[in-house]
């Protein structure tokens, strides 16, 4: 087990890109090794010990077997975890946006809240976010036909609009609240919202969508089916978007 | 002298008849333009010289063009995180040295539709869109939608020259030729011109589309009695004379651009057409604002593959809005230099954005004193493009034209201002590599 | 006085008949000469493959269809992207790349010069303002005048004069080289969201036939004696059972002459027009017919349009196409009705080898190729982006020079292909010398280009040349295609007018080309005619005036005036 | 009393004649007011001309109103500009575009004075 510690030295203000720490690019290097791996601070590039204190416990091999513990708030630092296919990515703070992009594998924490683009077009692994997430949580890149194909985010908190945008496959769970149009133009996965949102499943076209908590505006290209129990719970289930003939499942309480 | 064909430098109507009176190099009359047109070509009182400060609370001193030109550059050349923003109000010579500018300091360069057209744009990655020239719409459109915007206000001589009033070859009864149809949250000057009006309640023009939608699609069954403020019977009515038209035609503006879903508006709008194209000919047309916003995102486009919003921080064009426009920086806080150019941030951006471009060095590059003017450290005073300087511009409908010269004047162009700052930029990067 | 010197290269020159001898190429001041002194610049092409500069005679590299491919497509522009050098900008996209990849990607290959397939003439200062930025490269662009009113109101009154004398102000006013036309009066039908169904479907509303409007074009074109013969895309693209009607467009001009030593009709993708059955379900290859039909005549060329599995942007001025695909695909879909002159659309999609439709496009390209007997009648292309994105000519290039490279792609592809195409048994492989032909030789005949120095390494003639780095007497290319792809792809040397702009496959020079145009006179009465209707539609329907309508010489900052015309 | 209402921005004719004469009276005037329809604005007890502080969320604006009958109950109406940016959101909700249009907020009468534009810009520095 090799376990990384970064501590950030200061509240980044201009943001800081690093898709350079994963659990796979970190996997058997040395303190040294890790502080010369570079991030970039706007333009500037910068390598990590800059940015960090670093310190290294431990060996590992490969990705699987690695920890990273980043001690303080990131909210300036995006692509964390980009691509990681193992591993684990502890935060304990805040972070910046598309944390765990194209993640294939492994386990992200974070413990307080995460930036725009939380998993953008992940396809496996899994994202935990104690606090908030703000938009696009699990969702696509601009004019990609997927975002999110597998794996599993968890926001125990409230998530901003577009959860789950061109969610192809995979699973997003939201406590709390979620804002306009979750499930926006899926085409597969599931979506379980605890709390209220609006507007949720348009142009769905395949795909699960389960509203726990109230849905202001429904919207009007829905078929009623009926009263359905899931887990133990009854939702009135629609199912839809019909305008483009979807066979997507909305349960709404 | 009177100089015919003229282009307006104005709004995305671009115009090109206008005939102007120029007398000792100077315009005394403007026929066959708006009021807006003509007030922008008679022009106004202009920022004379280059001038700099240190604390944007401070007096402005005036400065060489060298001096401010240099000083720039070395804000620009030191800047982890510059945005370079505007652009709109240019030509399009212009904004291929905005776009070199940017590559040269690694920079955001965003243009005025970030608070405009951008969203339109984001429904267009989504779905396309089915449009055309104006002159096809004048040509053809028997039903005409303004769906959330206002032309007789911002775009005053769109409706006699392009979609409403105008004869074409089969409208040649023209206004009797179409009928006109405008949903709008408030019943505006062109809703009172219109055959017909339909208020949606503020925010829920998506929910409306997507009914629409449904009644296209023959599945009105499920659309409840009432939907955005609209009643289900009008919805059908609604859905099914826009099916009969021969050639139906949408344009959209803020409305649907700057209320909630924001592009998502768009992207369903654009779905709406594309499904109605089954049954007749169908298009949809944003109404842009500046004369060349369009441009702009023309320009972006072919030189970088994206048409605005272009962080170069890594040498490679990345474009994500939500992550790299104007305003989701500012609110970041997270840019250190901006420069304003064709374009006026200072006026069109919520306060709290223009609170936190008052914290960095602002350069300006602009014929005319505005807000950004009062937050600017650095201004330098250019040509008014389409009336000192001859260049192209883009119409709505991404027609490219030429605009012409009018007059002479001493002050250098935006493309000059460019040129050197680049140079100058060079000088610097090169001294300290 | 620049002077460069290539020793030792194998040279493959079809248009003045050197087939694979090891000699010396001399260039001075930018063009091939005889010899030069001690002092040049040698290069040592050490017995390597040397070719003239490639020639495309059909992408689409510029303008309004292409941007919009961009705008709609982030998804693509985020592909490929390198960063900018010292002396490159920086390069994004893969089907619709921006204007510097666009450039650089043709260069490194070896191409010196491309054709911009469709150009609106009201959108054509669009085209001009990208073609100025896309460095290296010499190009020209093809204008759109197959359903523009004032080409068929002219046809409906007989005037052939007057005809001519629009093609001719068209040109003028587009800065074009030729006369494209697309689907012949389905852009006008488009209008009202409608199409013609063939050959002889009236126009709604102008009372012509496509096949007027291909007859009478094709005479205008030899009647102002144009450098290209029309460049026509056939009604009915993209429909299963659309070879008849191309079999019969290629009859409308069988009798039409050309004082010029080229066809007279050129006939493009193909591959989109070979199709038999009746539907998607029964859909098979008519390539057998089509070269048939060209082996028996010399009248006409054709381009293969080949197909290239992955992804692609389909961009054409058939807008009722461009709808149909959309529809089909469920795919996004943007229209461009251009107002008095044509239509446009622009859709992603997706070629997938285990669909059969795509299995047996991608053979149709390839048995076009490969049974016409004579290499000069068919051109290579894909369509650029339609078929496929032209960064992967090298890969279709080794499908015709080795029957294993085609098996090789025949494994992925669905079964069901090769019961509706030929192309399983067909053994014909092309030799080097084919392929100089089908890659530049024969584009630059065919756009009528080789009096302009293009296409070949004859004395005087531009010093656009390729060195790739491969050995033609020690590589056997039915076999080592993969070498011989790689070799295509990154050329050792591009030099394009005596400058090296590539060496290793890496971009070292980036000047800016030259654009081609026709200046034509036409018949004095014809063209009084003409003004006058001109003048009348600008006024009546056109949304610009006329004034402000053609493409003014700021745009064509480095232009090539040829000038022709009625005699 | 106060007007519960919801705020939208947008183009005017004036306010386009001004874009590049944003320091004199004219732009003051093409820009610097509220719309409302007749009987908002009897509801309220204001007549036109008279200041009207309109607050959201986001901040808060004083200039004076006016009417406009086409505006549905609840309203409210600043031509895009400087006032109205004092009021608008600032969240991009992901795209980049801050919320020029319907923003919740209160409208009530006042005696304060309308700001300048330099007035309302010096506030952000």
């Amino acid at each position: 087990m090799q376990t990384v510690t970064l501590v950030p030295k200061e509240q980044f203000k201009i943001s800081v890109e690093a898709e350079t720490i994963t659990p796979d690019n970190f996997a058997g290097k040395s303190a040294d090794e890790i502080g010369a791996v570079v991030a970039y601070e706007g333009n500037a590039p910068r390598p990590l010990s800059e940015l960090f204190e670093i310190s290294v416990d431990g060996s590992a091999d490969a990705a699987d077997d690695v920890k990273i513990e980043i001690n303080g708030n990131v909210n300036r630092v995006k692509r964390i975890g980009e691509a990681m296919t193992a591993g684990l990515i502890m935060i304990n703070g805040d972070v910046d946006m598309r944390c765990g992009a194209k993640m294939k594998g492994g386990t992200i924490t974070i413990k307080g809240n995460a930036d725009s683009w939380v998993g953008q077009e992940m396809t496996g692994g899994e994202i935990n976010v104690q606090g908030d997430a703000s938009y696009y949580v699990g969702a696509g890149y601009r004019g990609e036909a997927c975002g999110m194909r597998g794996g599993k985010i968890t926001v125990f908190g409230n998530a901003n609009d577009f959860v789950g945008e061109h969610m192809c496959g995979g699973e997003i769970v939201i406590k709390g609240n979620a804002g306009i149009m979750p499930g926006v133009s899926n085409k597969g996965g599931k979506i379980v919202i605890g709390g209220d949102t609006d507007m949720p499943g348009s142009e769905m076209t395949k795909g699960t969508i389960i509203v726990k908590g109230k849905v202001k505006d429904m919207m009007p290209v829905y078929q009623k089916e009926g009263i359905e129990s899931v887990d133990g719970e009854e939702f009135t289930k629609y199912v839809g978007d019909v305008v483009v003939d979807g066979v997507g499942e909305l349960f709404v309480k | 002298m009177i100089i015919k064909d003229v282009l307006c430098p104005f709004c995305g109507c671009l115009c090109d008849d206008l005939a102007v009176e120029v007398e000792n190099n100077k315009v005394v009359d403007v026929k066959h333009a708006c009021k807006i047109g003509a007030s922008k070509i008679m022009g106004h009182d202009r920022i004379k010289a280059p001038m700099m400060r240190d604390d944007k609370n401070g007096e402005f001193r005036e400065v060489s063009y060298d001096e401010a030109i240099n000083e720039s550059a070395k804000i620009l050349a030191n800047s982890k995180r510059p945005l370079l923003y505007g652009w709109a109000s240019g030509v399009c010579e212009m904004m291929k040295k905005g776009v070199l500018l940017n590559e040269e300091v690694g920079g955001i360069i965003d243009n005025t539709a970030s608070v405009c057209h951008g969203p339109s744009a984001l429904g267009v990655h989504e779905k396309g869109l089915p449009t055309g020239t104006l002159g096809q719409f004048a040509n053809r459109s028997d039903l005409v939608v303004f769906w959330g915007c206002n032309p007789v206000q911002a775009h005053p001589r769109h409706m006699s020259r392009y979609s409403v009033f105008n004869k074409g070859f089969f409208t040649a009864k023209g206004r009797k030729s179409r009928k006109v149809v405008v949903f709008d949250v408030r019943k505006t000057d062109t809703a009172e011109m219109a055959d017909e009006y339909v208020q949606v309640n503020p925010g829920e023009d998506y929910l409306v589309i997507s009914a629409l939608r449904a009644v296209v699609a023959d599945k009105a069954d499920v659309v409840p009695d009432s939907v955005g403020g609209v009643p289900k019977e009008k919805l059908v009515e609604l859905g099914e004379a826009m099916k009969g038209a021969k050639y139906g035609m949408v344009y959209f503006g803020m409305g649907l651009t700057q209320s909630r879903g924001k592009y998502k508006n768009i992207d369903n709008a654009v779905s709406l057409i594309t499904e109605l194209n089954a049954h007749g000919k169908h298009s949809i047309l944003p109404m842009r604002g500046h004369y060349n916003v369009t441009g702009f995102g023309q320009v972006c486009a072919w030189e970088t593959g994206f048409a605005n919003a272009v962080d170069m921080s890594r040498g490679i064009p990345y474009y994500n809005p939500g992550e790299t426009c104007s305003n989701d920086l500012l609110m970041r806080e997270e840019i250190d230099a901006a420069m304003v150019i064709a374009g006026d941030a200072g006026a069109h951006f919520p306060a709290q954005s223009i609170a936190r471009m008052g914290k960095v060095p602002v350069i300006q590059v602009d014929p005319f004193h505005n807000p950004t003017t009062e937050m600017a450290n650095i201004v330098i005073p250019t040509k008014v493009s389409g009336v000192e300087l001859e260049g192209t511009a883009y119409r709505m409908d991404a027609v490219s034209l030429r605009m012409r010269k009018l007059v002479d004047v001493d002050f250098p162009s935006d493309e000059e201002v460019l040129d050197k700052i680049i140079a100058k930029i060079r000088e610097i990067k090169g001294a300290s590599s | 006085m620049s002077e460069m010197r290539i020793k030792n290269a194998t040279v493959y020159d079809p248009i003045n008949g050197i087939n694979g001898d090891l000699m010396d190429i001399a260039v001075k001041d930018g063009k091939i000469v005889d010899s030069v002194g001690g002092s040049a610049q040698t290069i040592d092409a050490g017995g390597r493959l040397v070719y003239p500069g490639g020639v495309d005679a059909h992408t689409h590299i510029a303008g309004s269809k292409v941007n919009v491919g961009r705008i709609m497509r982030p998804d693509d522009s985020r592909l490929n992207n390198k960063p900018r050098t010292k002396v490159t900008r920086p390069r994004t996209g893969y089907t619709v790349p921006n204007v510097y990849s666009m450039g650089y990607g043709y260069a490194e290959m070896g191409y010196t010069t491309a054709f911009e397939a469709a150009v609106p003439i009201l959108k054509a200062r669009h085209t001009h303002e990208e073609l100025e930025e896309i460095p290296i490269l010499d190009k020209a662009g093809l204008t759109l005048f197959g359903s523009n009113w004032m080409v068929m109101d002219a046809i409906r009154e007989d005037d052939l004069d007057r005809l001519a004398a629009y093609v001719a102000w068209g040109l003028l006013a587009s800065r074009g080289w030729g006369i494209k036309i697309v689907n012949p009066g389905g852009g006008e039908a488009w209008g009202f969201g409608k199409n013609v169904s063939g050959l002889d479907d009236p126009v709604p509303n102008f009372e012509v036939t496509p096949r007027q409007i291909v007859r009478q074009l094709a005479e205008a074109n030899e009647k102002l004696n144009l450098p290209h013969s029309i460049h026509l895309h056939c009604n009915n693209l993209g429909k299963p059972g659309n070879y008849e009607t191309t079999l019969a467009t290629f009859d409308v001009c069988k009798d039409i002459k050309s004082k010029r030593d080229r066809q007279s009709l050129h006939v493009t993708h193909v591959q989109f027009n070979a199709w038999g059955g009746n539907h998607w379900g029964d859909i098979e290859s008519k390539s057998e017919p089509i070269a048939d039909y060209l082996n028996k005549n010399d009248f006409l060329t054709i381009d293969m349009g080949q197909l290239v599995f992955g992804s692609a942007t389909t961009m054409t001025a058939d807008g009722p196409v461009q709808y149909a695909n959309a529809r089909l695909l469920k795919a996004r879909w943007s229209n461009g009705d251009v107002e008095l002159e044509d239509s446009s659309g622009v859709t992603p999609l997706e070629y997938h080898p285990q669909s059969y439709i795509h299995g047996i496009m991608w053979a149709i390209g390839l048995e076009l190729a490969l049974l016409t007997k004579d290499p000069w009648k068919v051109l290579m292309t894909t369509d650029h982006p339609n078929g496929g994105p032209y960064v992967n000519y090298p890969m279709v290039m080794t499908m015709l020079m080795s029957k294993k490279r085609r098996e090789k792609e025949m494994e992925k592809i669905a079964e069901l292909t090769f019961d509706r195409t030929s192309i399983a048994g067909i053994d014909r492989e092309l030799d080097w010398y084919d392929i100089a032909i089908k890659t530049r030789a024969a584009h630059a005949k065919v756009q009528g280009i080789i009096e302009l120095g293009k296409g070949h390494l004859g004395v005087g003639a531009d010093a656009d040349i390729a060195i790739y780095d491969i050995k033609p007497d020690e590589t056997d290319a039915t076999v080592e295609f993969d070498k011989v792809e790689a070799a295509f792809r990154h050329a050792a040397y591009t030099i394009k007018g005596g400058e090296i702009v590539v060496k290793d496959g890496e971009i070292t020079a980036t000047p800016k080309g030259r654009t081609y145009w026709v200046k034509a006179t036409a018949p004095a009465d014809g063209h009084e005619r003409m003004m006058e209707d001109l003048k009348m539609k600008f006024k009546k329907y056109y949304s610009v005036n006329m004034a402000n309508y053609m493409v003014q010489d700021e745009y064509v900052e480095h232009p090539y005036v040829f000038e022709t015309g009625y005699q | 009393m106060n007007l519960n209402a919801t705020f939208i921005s947008g183009r005017t004719v004036n306010q386009g004649c001004n874009l590049e004469n944003k320091t004199s009276k004219a732009y003051f005037d093409a820009a610097a007011y509220c719309e409302m329809n007749s009987g908002d604005a009897s509801s309220l007890g204001v007549e036109p001309g008279n200041n009207v502080k309109v607050t959201t969320d986001h901040g808060s604006v004083v200039v004076p109103m006016a009417i406009c009958d086409g505006n549905p109950d609840g309203l409210v109406f600043i031509p895009m500009g400087p006032w109205a940016n004092a009021v608008v959101d600032p969240d991009t909700k992901g795209c980049g575009m801050p919320g020029f249009k319907g923003i919740p907020a209160v409208v009530e009468p006042t005696d304060e004075k309308a700001p300048t534009m330099p007035e309302l810009m010096a506030r952000l520095k």
